[in-house]
């Protein structure tokens, strides 16, 4: 079980990286934005992670039931907020590819580069 | 044992979010993501976040993927190959996460119960909730109360995203016209030729929004509160939208309503912190609501919960339809 | 009378567990869309009913019963409907159950 | 309880609590008015606190009567103080006398929106100054951001949304960056109020995640900040945003992030990480010199008149940073006045050029011969907060400037590279200016110059205010002097 | 006995997968999403069980509403994008082309 203790620190670089490299290494804005969607949801992990207690429950203090172990609950809250401002960069981003796409007509990075040369 | 269908999910976790980089297809790529948040969402259940669950399988699985479908529709599906050569990425990409696995050495194990932070803060958290609240769920309390800035920078953070998306899609030749806002023909039909989804989605509206109402003011005994209950909502309505139309589900609520509710969520929220300092109090102070602190905290909680699934609601609803209400241009 | 309860709902559970595995399995190996999609709504639905079931001799009379009733009725609405639409979909985009899977091929 | 104790959380309610209001204003300038009115409300607010600052020392206050660091303090320092001013002084003087340029940028119908967006970036940027509390940072910061966003796509030219979309992506990295590094501190010490993580973080010093958490929030940071070479979002979002916004967040909007790196830097990890003094100056003395001489050297070359400018702006955060990596008071105080004189040139600067977009159709440089001679009042002031920048003695740029060589010298032989390098860039923008300024006064005139005429009253009257603020700056720099001293012993306070 | 069941309904979700990550057709993913919804759903369900907290459950019947609704998304996309080929493409063309 020791080995595995740092599992999910572990996962969530992997994931941490994988949306790192779509978002910067990708040309297709959507694709980027997913990236970024992967990239945070990392993050989430890393709190959620860190406020897990062993032989813990959830922080719903249970009427009648004593002795209980709760997890953590400020990294929750935390992660509460940061997915909203997740979703509301996202909704931002995509608007933005939209408007992309309707004046230039392409929404790969390389080709709005060449066309904003071109003029 | 469960710690190990962590371990089993996680792997699933990252095994997607390669599949999704992968693929070129946009579409498959949303799919993907879908997957990707029901798991996230599975394993942050495992490890006791329950209200971080339930918001992001309500906002990863379910709205976020109605905002890339939509914008897909608008745009493509088809990511061209790029000429970018991925070396350069995958060097800045390879130290960093070289960097984060060596200090992950250092972190304390999973659940470790003598961890820096189940020491400081948090016990105080367990502690006096159900001492200054008087209700179970932990994460409400200091999410509305003790933290309760944060949230309402994050109704800001909603209300900020909801002006952004109306304002930058008002503009462009996509743009619905400001004189006489006129709907496109495509989206509106609905799914109206779809007998079976339509009368099966129109029976289900009602106890989705009846759920999202119990999750809204059950948040402080359940996992849930006003932003989880916001996007629930959301959904419902949203599924009234795909099934009727868009014409139809702004008849029944129409943008102004919308943006009414995300401004009126908003206020009540910071006028409920403005009372507080009329009455004596800090800002956001919810004590002095009330003769007795502990049902003024109350009171203040279900007033700014309130506020924020009005926020939250209004504005993830205003998003979508400003994306559906889009013509596809070219 | 808990043993016999406590059996059943543990049968249920299995057989349902079974039935679920099943259907993961035909969702994976049976060659063309439609066969997969039949695999999948088709154990969906038995495997939802008996875990549920068994969930629900586990509660007993307490609001959890209630609760996955609730889950119970939602999913046999909307997992059959789902699985209509799909077909549906997939029929009108010009896909049809005769083809074999070489004419599918995405990439 | 008096208001006065309610400032702190006054100043960033106040903006923030009537954005929402402004969206629903329709009628004409109605938007507008209320954003200004509620802009100069937040700076009288800022100089309330500011004397009381002065007075009675650092402010805290407790959100929700929640002690830190159970719940979330704000805390108003000389140096917060300082950032304050700056930020609603430039909101509050670009909305009143900008309204001209912004109506020609802008339809009618979209600009309650815009107006919103404008109190939302003024609430998150005073937000972040204010807080007390490393994740309620994070979450102004995407207040301040995310409303930054739509000002920036504002911007006519459809070249703005690539340049928004680039900073979206940069700048969400940056913000998860700083908050990967808030989790792992977080994670080692249990806290997340700032003055708590200073005292905790004395048990658990120099282990590995705390480390890299210093990197992770000096490299989110500095990306949110446009520090070289993390830069390249700032260029295209400056010239393509709408004039007025530019001139809003030229003066202040990477200062702000700036201030949170100086704060983390100086009170979270300096006693706390061995060598990190050492660290921190090694990495970033060569970034700051650098980032210097190249944007400098690429606005010598950029004709675009905007664009020009915003490669000024990250020379001269690499300025600010220069004076901060010194590491000791003499330094930080000329870096945190920097902050004040390089907004109020380049707010000048903007301004001038917002006026002169009124009028030419281009801002490209081989566009502009003999503007001067048409808009004398325009180019006058804006040759003034170019003589500023470039740091001529009587104006406000020479102060910090000069403040800036005499903390370098101290360094002993390096200082004398580092001398040498900040009278190099400021040598090459006196070359770049006095290109535009050549062109301006002495080209010959494009045909269509005949149409030309002076730049609106209003707006021309707001360009000479901050004009002249430079030079009253210049002249009598007591107030920023004071404020910048403060600051920097109070970053410096706890260090042998 | 749980245990067992959780296990089997994880093995069945990795297999769905797999599927989603084969393909070939699109629908074949949209089927794979909405299999791996239902899975999620009942391992909530089960889990909720496990961890002796029957009152979670008001997760799972958040999942599996938030999933049908995906689905309807999904299904009314296809509608839209079908509609815009309908509109843009030469009759004739193949709008069952999932090709890249």
């Amino acid at each position: 079980m020791e080995i595995l203790g740092l599992y999910n620190y572990w996962a969530y670089v992997a994931v941490l990286m994988i949306g790192f490299y779509a978002v910067i290494a990708k040309s297709n804005l959507i694709k980027k934005l997913i990236g970024l969607s992967i990239f945070q949801s990392a993050v989430f992990l890393l709190y959620i992670t860190m406020g897990k207690v062993d032989g813990g429950t959830a922080p719903i203090i249970q009427a009648g039931v004593s002795d209980q172990i709760f997890s953590n609950p400020l990294p929750q809250v935390l992660i509460l907020t940061a997915i909203v401002v997740g979703v509301s960069t996202l909704a931002l981003g995509l608007a933005i590819v939209v408007r992309i796409k309707e004046s230039y007509g392409t929404i790969e990075e390389d080709q709005i580069h060449l066309l904003d040369h071109k003029s | 044992m469960v710690t190990l269908f962590a371990v089993f999910l996680l792997t699933l976790l990252v095994l997607t979010a390669i599949a999704v980089v992968q693929t070129k297809n946009l579409f498959v790529a949303v799919m993907l993501m879908g997957i990707f948040s029901l798991l996230m969402a599975t394993v942050f259940f495992i490890l006791d976040a329950a209200d971080v669950a339930l918001t992001e399988a309500a906002v990863g699985a379910g709205i976020s993927t109605m905002l890339f479908l939509a914008t897909l529709a608008l745009t493509g599906e088809h990511e061209k190959p790029s000429k970018k050569g991925p070396w350069i990425s995958g060097l800045v990409v390879a130290i960093t996460s070289l960097i984060l696995i060596d200090a992950t050495f250092e972190q304390p194990y999973l659940g470790d119960p003598m961890a820096p932070v189940q020491q400081h803060v948090a016990p105080w958290y367990l502690e006096m909730t159900p001492e200054l609240m008087d209700f179970p769920n932990v994460v409400t309390a200091v999410l509305a109360s003790f933290r309760g800035y944060d949230t309402l920078g994050e109704v800001f953070v909603v209300l900020t995203a909801c002006i952004g998306v109306l304002f930058i899609l008002s503009a462009g030749p996509g743009a619905p016209n400001p004189k006489s806002p006129r709907i496109p023909t495509a989206p509106s039909v609905g799914l109206r030729h779809h007998l079976i989804p339509r009368v099966v989605g129109k029976l289900l509206i009602p106890f989705i929004v009846l759920f999202g109402l119990y999750v809204q003011f059950h948040g402080e005994y359940s996992p849930g509160g006003g932003f989880q209950a916001g996007a629930i909502i959301a959904a419902g309505m949203i599924l009234y939208a795909l099934l009727e139309g868009e014409k139809q589900a702004l008849k029944v609520l129409p943008q102004s309503v919308l943006i009414g509710m995300v401004v009126g969520g908003a206020m009540l929220y910071g006028m409920v912190g403005v009372v507080g300092m009329l009455m004596g109090g800090n800002f956001l102070d919810y004590s002095v609501l009330s003769s007795n602190p502990v049902s003024g905290q109350q009171i203040g909680i279900l007033i700014i919960e309130i506020g924020v699934g009005l926020a939250v609601c209004g504005a993830l609803l205003a998003i979508f339809h400003a994306f559906a209400a889009r013509r596809s241009v070219g | 009378m808990t043993t016999v309860i406590d059996i059943l709902s543990w049968v249920l559970l299995l057989a349902g567990s079974i039935f679920v595995f099943i259907g993961g399995i035909g969702t994976l190996r049976f060659p063309t869309f439609y066969t997969r999609l039949h695999a999948a709504s088709l154990t969906d639905g038995i495997g939802t009913i008996l875990i549920l079931g068994g969930l629900v001799l586990q509660a007993g009379w307490t609001l959890a019963a209630f609760k996955l009733l609730a889950i119970l009725v939602f999913l046999l609405l909307t997992g059959p409907t789902a699985a209509y639409a799909l077909a549906n979909a997939a029929d009108m985009s010009g896909m049809k159950p005769e083809e074999n899977e070489v004419s599918e091929v995405e990439k | 309880m008096s208001i006065y104790q309610h400032l702190p959380a006054l100043q960033v309610v106040v903006p923030m609590l009537i954005a929402p209001l402004v969206v629903l204003m329709r009628g004409r300038g109605l938007a507008w008015a209320m954003a200004t009115a509620t802009s100069m409300m937040a700076f009288i607010i800022a100089v309330s606190l500011t004397n009381i600052v002065l007075e009675t020392g650092a402010v805290s206050y407790a959100m929700g009567s929640w002690q830190a660091p159970y719940g979330i303090e704000l805390r108003v320092t000389a140096f917060s103080a300082l950032l304050l001013l700056i930020v609603t002084a430039a909101s509050t003087i670009t909305l009143l006398f900008g309204k001209q340029s912004i109506d020609s940028q802008l339809e009618e119908h979209r600009q309650p929106m815009f107006y919103a967006a404008w109190l939302l970036v003024l609430a998150g940027l005073v937000g972040i100054v204010v807080a007390g509390d490393a994740f309620n940072i994070f979450v102004f910061m995407e207040v301040s951001s995310l409303a930054s966003y739509i000002l920036i796509a504002a911007g006519p030219n459809r070249k703005a949304m690539p340049s928004v979309f680039k900073y979206l992506i940069m700048g969400t990295i940056g913000a998860t960056f700083y908050l990967i590094g808030v989790g792992l501190i977080y994670m080692m010490t249990g806290t997340l109020n700032l003055a708590d993580m200073e005292v905790r973080l004395q048990e658990v010093q120099d282990i590995k995640p705390i480390i890299v958490a210093a990197g992770f929030i000096t490299v989110g940071l500095a990306l949110k900040a446009a520090v070289f070479p993390l830069h390249v979002w700032l260029p295209n979002s400056y010239t393509y945003a709408p004039h007025m916004v530019t001139a809003f967040f030229a003066a202040c909007a990477t200062k702000v992030s700036l201030f949170v790196l100086l704060r983390f830097e100086f009170l979270v990890f300096h006693q706390n990480l061995v060598e990190h003094v050492g660290h921190f100056s090694t990495f970033l003395i060569p970034l700051a010199v650098i980032g210097i001489l190249l944007a400098s050297g690429v606005a010598l070359f950029e004709s675009h008149l905007k664009r020009l400018l915003a490669y000024s702006s990250i020379a001269q955060v690499g300025y600010i940073l220069l004076g901060a990596s010194m590491a000791t008071a003499s330094g930080l105080t000329a870096g945190i006045i920097h902050m004040f004189n390089h907004a109020l040139a380049k707010g000048a600067l903007f301004f001038a050029i917002a006026c002169l977009a009124t009028q030419v159709s281009s801002l490209r440089l081989e566009n502009l011969g003999g503007v001067a001679r048409k808009m004398p009042w325009t180019m006058a002031a804006f040759v003034i907060g170019g003589l500023s920048l470039v740091g001529i003695p009587g104006t406000a740029g020479f102060i910090s400037k000069w403040l800036l060589i005499s903390a370098v010298l101290e360094k002993g032989t390096l200082g004398i590279f580092l001398v040498v390098a900040v009278l190099v860039s400021s040598l090459m923008a006196a070359v770049y200016f006095w290109r535009i300024v050549e062109v301006a006064y002495f080209g010959d005139a494009p045909k269509q110059s005949a149409e030309l005429h002076e730049a609106p009253k209003w707006m021309l009257l707001g360009t000479w205010f901050v004009a002249l603020a430079n030079i009253y700056y210049g002249l009598n720099p007591s107030l920023p002097l004071l404020l910048s001293n403060q600051a920097a012993a109070s970053l410096l306070g706890q260090l042998p | 006995m749980f245990y067992v069941v959780s296990i089997a309904i994880m093995l069945t979700m990795a297999l769905a997968l797999v599927r989603a990550f084969l393909g070939p057709s699109v629908y074949d993913r949209v089927l794979s999403v909405n299999v791996f919804g239902t899975k999620t759903t009942l391992l909530l369900a089960v889990i909720a069980f496990l961890y002796g907290r029957p009152d979670f459950l008001d997760l799972a019947l958040a999942y599996a509403m938030i999933n049908f609704i995906g689905i309807l998304a999904v299904l009314k996309f296809f509608q839209v994008r079908s509609n815009q080929q309908q509109k843009n493409q030469l009759p004739g063309d193949d709008l069952n082309d999932n090709r890249d």
